[in-house]
């Protein structure tokens, strides 16, 4: 029913427009307008269904409805934050989600002004110098980083040393951009989910570009020793760099302050939710390597009539401009993301953002010591502080036991034959009380 | 117009105290952030959208880019809680999204021709990136060691910076005297390094390679792998597909094509289609339905390149370029790409300045001529349109490269029309004035790069 | 968790900014800003708890979420139609949803032209005059004709003929603003869900100031011989009142040709969807009756450039000018629903109004003859065509099988000890072989 | 800035045709209206929507409309597809929706201190007359014929249409020198005739009554009820109520003390309180919790006065309302009344004209003096604000009526009172030439409303 679709609902003008456009054009057709030679012609049909509004609404709705409804305790470098709903409500604006990017700066400061000032917060967040509008995610930011790293070093070094520990995604990405310049990735080990320094400096020698460590870890664990961490890379002339998240960043220590060269990680920890692994890869660094910083970056100029203004800036790193000798291939990043990142971080303000990651280190701790005193359950693994998440021993098998959470409601991670994670924010927190029924009764 | 930095309405450092549940000496000792009320963050931004412009300000007629309207109802569609779930959840708790990935993968193999696509690069030049690993791993399970990727030089500036990172030397393709691919220059550059072609068709030019066969021809006699850059699918929708043309591999943009958002410079996704010869280089994890009727499974291709993304790609922009092409069907899909089609080649008919190559298809590249390619475009903004894209390709003189898509009026391409003769007939001296009416004057972007301060804390010295 | 709010998170300023503005008055505490005798001062607390957002949204969710998830197939006056995302996106916009009744014209030229378009769009599917820019509802625009036949009629007639089977609803709000000039509502005898024009005939006298029919009906029948009622008024110089809705009128008789003089009824029938009754009373009639019209008028006008612009205008009718002496009460109406109304009608287009105007009639025709096979079930009751709804009638009592509808998940009115009604539309439309199937399950 | 009428774009007939499900005696000839896609549409109001003020525009100081910031999460709340359900469904199946009401119901009982509250009124003025129809039903109900509604001066224009609405006479009571209540004035003009006296505290100068105690007694002596005007109800919050001050009737508006969008003219909610005495008197159907534990229902209370909406009102306006006062709780609303007085009385403070009464609370009434209050309006949008209401109430010559409200920090206030005083200074022809800097310039009104032009086809002749 309702009124079928023959041609595109989003192409305007009727047969008359057409018409006259043919004439002005000359044609007799439309077809006649491709200039496609007969062999390679497509004569065939797609086979795709036209719907209306309602029916393309009701396909996803249904489609997606087949998922279970969970209630997820999950994180490992994609995390839910309550988002405030003026996030959701100014990012949508078609201003800034129908615009490009802002090659015409002159109509484009709405959106430059916004990514200026996420910049900033990351510069304030990391301690950095510098920051770029964005990158895809936290994994490919670290990619980056690693060809950055040849890029900025002298050394003839082309070893990346990694935490043992690093979430498979992130390595895998990280082999993907090591592999053009054949660095290779090579793993120091961690101890009580946190950087075994002595294992470091162990793995450390003049081969090495870069050493990466993660403030949160992975598992959650809050890393003790990471000024000895920053020290060793910088005796060793390798590039520090560090993964962390704008929540995490606003109590944790200040990553300049432990020397880190580089940080990467989710921006969009605050800004989007949980999006099925959609983020925004956060990137900072000194002054020092601005020039080969990969991604966009907005700088503040000046119009014909000395006002300040914005536009994007040191274009020439960029592929649009220097081709095969840019510093990376991106194009688009996750721009609105940055923007979405950015509105959250100014709704918090400074005291909700620090209210919002103590909270972090205080729910993972209560949460873990409720799951420490069910029986057949040990919490949490690490004898770490913990931020948002850690790990649990589960007598059983850690799979049974995510399997029984499942059907009782809850979604965990399966880290090991008898270890599961556990990530607990403001966004899960009401449910905590029936988490720990479910874990007590399914443990 | 102007809008004070949110660092310079409120600025407030808060101490990270002794009631933090951390000791001292994990914790950084302060923050300093704005500290502003939600009603004025809802009057800074509001303003700062106003100085913005958005497909639904007017016109964004920026070839190859392919700025076309973003439908209302696809927001909805992403919006769905449904579609927010956890990237590491069972397969077995999501069987709606993964049932949701396979039936996208199979629209987009259907329209590109291509027999297995990936959905995660989150970007078209991370599509490029992940085409050329596979084309790579391809070789290399060969036991073929290729070290070139040759590209045409009206090419995409991404085409030329994925082909290094990948850790290929780039051979320059000169374009031939009618813009399309030099089919000598071709034979001369192809050779047992080369490890793939890559190639947009229609071309940057508007132009469709009349060749193709030829060219997928010569590459393959060569032993290399076709990549087709999907910028312009837009043009071809229902009339020819990359598989069919010889294409081995290629990426879709979804925004030039299936209309999603461009958010000011993303999220946007570029999923790559592969013939069945290359489906087991895919990334992982790849999404399939189970051949027992229970259900759709995660797993990884055999000889999988790994992962571009630390997840599955941008999610939440996929579930929009789906719900865009089941809204349109196959009538739809075809119907805009004539319509795309007939609204470049009008405008073209309707404007002053000079369009030197042709027959073109979705975009034109009109020649400024003495004036200053940029300079014009300037101008063009003080009409109350945006520009087309200047100075590229570089085989135009002053290049002007307009794509007006499908969704552009009758009236709104005449408006178009109108404001490039307006600028086609003013004087030099006008045209570096400008732009007048805009939130900001011309903006020096020569001296801002030369002293770069990237943010308010480089304010303040 | 998160952040507590001990004020309002609405009202910005620090205690710095409190302390200076304070100086700047002369008061040492806001407390001693309020002139309040002791007497009359509350000291108490009203005991409401303050929520975070998250919270606050969880409140308003949790409650909610303890209504039934049933289909409705449901209408008598309320209808649902699937809105287009884009009425809902660019009625969102906060310059149309938090802007104030246009009373500086000169910086509310964008809703001024949707309102007036608004009433352009009724002005075309009524082929009265004019329309204002909304009422409250359906019921209340009902009750504005009523006092407006009192001030446009010379009879001294104080009579109101409504039909026997007028929703109560409307026939309550009708009593209330008759209450206040003295008018007797009276009934009108119905044959078959629409009027008995000899029934209506007898009724009319010459005390008649006012005739109410509708068209389709509350029961959903389409009225054969709406003529003839305009007729009958016009012979007794009574006011000819229709009630209608936008997709009706775009397909049954034309109002201004069957001698309407008022039309009334619910505008949001196109733009709202379900919304527990709230909608936008429609408002339009002759320009005879111009100066007497309730409500707010769009109008045209001329800036000091001759250029065209927009205005309220003929506000002397209007309570803020006229007061007590003022065509009606009524100040704030439901023009962001008006809004909304007209963008959905453009978004439909004329070929979309029409088709979807006749699905209204095509899918009760085949729902109700798809009942009618159903075993104890008889559809449609009335010998009518009909519009969106109709009547059923059940050998089992009505109420019994309503209740068990919504066990199986629908919704239905009960109109009857053994009668029933149904109304579809495009929005329940795909549930349509569900329900038939409960419907015969449970009947 | 200009856009031309939806018509003026595209205007298509279509025919009813033969393939009408309908007889043709049934049906219209056919029907015109515009006929344009989807991203015309989008642009169109997109375009409207830039030539209209909202609140996150800028400040919106309209003295006793009372625009604050509306939250944005109570657009979500509203939007809930919960929220959306059948007026019609059976009270089993919609006990969220019933708890909802009550809870708003008891919410709003607190805050007024009143015993029952309805919701049905779907604005301010159908309160007042739910209200009026209240006190007339009361009178009745006592075999008490009373025929008049005393009404201040200077009270709003809605008080006085409604008595009349409802068949009262009204009684005009002049203000006293002070802008309150002449106590005099009202002890003659209240007897035996008085059904009701109608009251705004804090008036409309921003003036609290300070003898509303002696008000009350002197109507209740004569028999007549006092009826409470909430529009000034967010400069009271948590530190007087209604109830307490003897109204025995009173209407919230919910967009002005809990942040409901305006909506450019509505939708808004005008929620009844009364006393216990007058509960049996409210709108049918009521909600209230069963007590036995068996949840909510909708009853028709006993001498109930019938309805004044076709179902129940604006609910999804005020399950804004109830979102906003959960937000807030006790401590936030009583703050949201102390910065709304702050702020008001910091602005006055701030400005060079002169603001005749005091102390005022929420707003205040400054006198533009010898320039027209009116023009003056006008030439403050060209400073980028909205002006105050003008020219009102009367008691003040050349009113400037001023209502910042809590949601404006001091920055914008300073911004306003800036916009004041560069007005302030100006002479009158340039305040007569204004506004300047506007999508219109000054709009001629009076030819507007001498030749009203209704509709797109009024237009055409």
């Amino acid at each position: 029913m309702t009124r079928q679709t023959s041609g595109s609902p989003y192409a305007p003008g009727d047969a008359a427009d057409t018409e006259a456009m043919l004439d002005a054009v000359g044609a007799d057709g439309v077809e006649d307008l491709f200039d496609i030679p007969e062999p390679v012609r497509f004569d065939g049909e797609f086979g795709i269904e036209a719907h209306s509004e309602r029916d393309a609404r009701r396909l996803v709705e249904r489609t997606l409805g087949r998922n279970d409804e969970l209630t997820e305790f999950m994180g490992r470098g994609h995390y839910d934050h309550y988002v405030p709903a003026l996030v959701e409500d100014l990012a949508s604006r078609q201003e800034f989600l129908t615009s490009y990017t802002q090659y015409q700066p002159e109509v484009a400061q709405g959106f430059l002004q916004a990514l200026f000032e996420y910049q900033s917060m990351l510069v304030e967040l990391t301690g950095l110098d510098v920051a770029n509008c964005s990158m895809y995610d936290a994994a490919t930011a670290l990619g980056e980083a690693a060809t950055l790293s040849q890029r900025v070093r002298s050394v003839s070094g082309d070893r990346i040393l990694v935490p043992d520990q690093l979430r498979e995604g992130k390595r895998d990405v990280l082999a993907a951009y090591a592999d053009g310049p054949d660095l290779s990735v090579e793993t120091y080990p961690t101890d009580e989910g946190t950087v075994d320094v002595e294992g470091l400096a162990d793995a450390l020698d003049g081969d090495v570009a870069m050493v990466y460590a993660e403030n949160p870890t992975v598992s959650g664990a809050i890393e003790p020793e990471l000024g000895a961490v920053g020290d060793l890379a910088d005796e060793r002339d390798a590039l520090f760099v560090l993964g962390s998240d704008p929540v995490a960043l606003a109590l944790l220590e200040r990553p300049a302050d432990v020397g880190a060269d580089v940080v990467v990680g989710e921006a969009s920890a605050l800004g989007a939710g949980t999006a099925y692994g959609m983020g925004a890869g956060l990137f900072a660094t000194r002054e020092a390597y601005l020039r080969q910083v990969p991604g966009r970056l907005v700088g503040v100029g000046e119009d014909a009539t000395e006002r300040r203004a914005f536009t994007l800036t040191l274009q020439t790193r960029e592929q649009h401009i220097r081709k095969e000798r840019a510093t990376s291939n991106i194009c688009t990043n996750q721009a609105l993301l940055a923007l979405r990142t950015a509105i959250h971080v100014a709704t918090l303000g400074p005291d909700g953002l620090v209210d919002l990651a103590e909270d972090c280190v205080v729910l993972a701790r209560d949460l873990a010591a409720r799951l420490d005193e069910v029986s057949g359950v040990r919490a949490p693994v690490n004898d770490r502080h913990h931020f948002r998440e850690f790990q649990a021993r589960t007598d059983q098998p850690a799979a049974a036991v995510a399997s029984d959470l499942e059907s009782a409601g809850f979604a965990v991670h399966v880290v090991g034959e008898h270890r599961i994670q556990v990530c607990v924010t403001d966004a899960n927190e009401p449910a905590v009380d029936r988490f720990v029924d479910a874990v007590t009764e399914v443990a | 117009e102007y809008e004070p930095l949110l660092a310079e309405k409120d600025s407030t450092e808060v101490e990270i105290g002794d009631d933090s549940p951390l000791p001292d000496d994990l914790t950084r000792d302060s923050l300093e952030l704005p500290a502003l009320a939600e009603p004025e963050l809802a009057r800074h931004y509001t303003r700062l959208s106003g100085m913005n412009y958005g497909v639904d300000s007017g016109p964004f007629p920026l070839g190859s880019c392919t700025m076309k309207y973003n439908p209302k109802f696809t927001e909805r569609a992403a919006a769905l809680p449904e579609a927010a779930v956890h990237p590491d959840r069972s397969a077995a708790s999501v069987q709606g999204t993964l049932e949701l990935q396979a039936e996208l993968q199979d629209y987009l193999g259907r329209i590109g021709g291509m027999d297995a696509v990936t959905l995660q690069p989150p970007a078209g030049a991370a599509g490029e990136f992940t085409g050329i690993r596979i084309a790579a791993a391809y070789h290399e399970a060969n036991g073929d060691d290729r070290t070139e990727v040759v590209i045409p030089d009206s090419a995409h500036g991404t085409n030329f910076a994925t082909a290094a990172m990948a850790g290929f030397d780039v051979v320059e393709l000169p374009s031939a005297e009618d813009g399309r691919v030099d089919i000598d220059a071709l034979e001369a550059a192809v050779g047992e390094d080369t490890a793939a072609l890559m190639l947009t068709n229609p071309n940057t030019l508007g132009l469709f390679e009349r060749d193709i066969e030829r060219v997928a021809e010569i590459v393959h006699d060569a032993g290399g792998l076709l990549y087709y850059d999907g910028a312009n699918l837009n043009a071809l929708l229902g009339r020819a597909r990359p598989g069919d043309m010889g294409f081995d591999v290629m990426h879709y943009n979804v925004h030039k094509t299936f209309a999603t958002p461009h958010g000011g410079g993303g999220p946007g996704a570029g999923p790559v289609g592969v013939t069945e010869e290359l489906a087991e280089f895919l990334p992982t994890p790849h999404v399939r339905e189970q051949g027992d009727d229970s259900g759709y499974e995660r797993y990884e291709p055999d000889r999988s390149i790994g992962k571009v993304h630390g997840f599955s790609g941008n999610w939440l922009v996929l579930v929009r370029a789906f719900a865009y092409i089941a809204r349109l069907g196959d009538a739809g899909l075809a119907d805009a790409s004539a319509r795309a089609v007939l609204n470049a080649n009008y405008l073209a008919s309707q404007i002053d300045y000079e369009v030197p190559y042709g027959p073109f298809h979705h975009e034109f590249v009109a020649s400024a001529g003495e004036q200053d390619a940029a300079d014009a475009a300037k101008r063009m903004l003080d009409y109350g349109v945006h520009p087309p894209t200047t100075k590229w390709p570089e085989i135009v003189d002053e290049a002007l490269m307009t794509e007006p898509t499908e969704a552009e009026s009758r009236g709104s391409l005449d408006d178009l029309a109108a404001a490039f003769d307006a600028v086609a007939a003013e004087d030099d001296a006008t045209l570096e004035a400008a732009p007048e009416r805009t939130a900001a004057r011309r903006i020096d972007q020569v001296t801002a790069a030369r002293d770069p301060r990237l943010s308010w804390h480089a304010l303040e010295d």
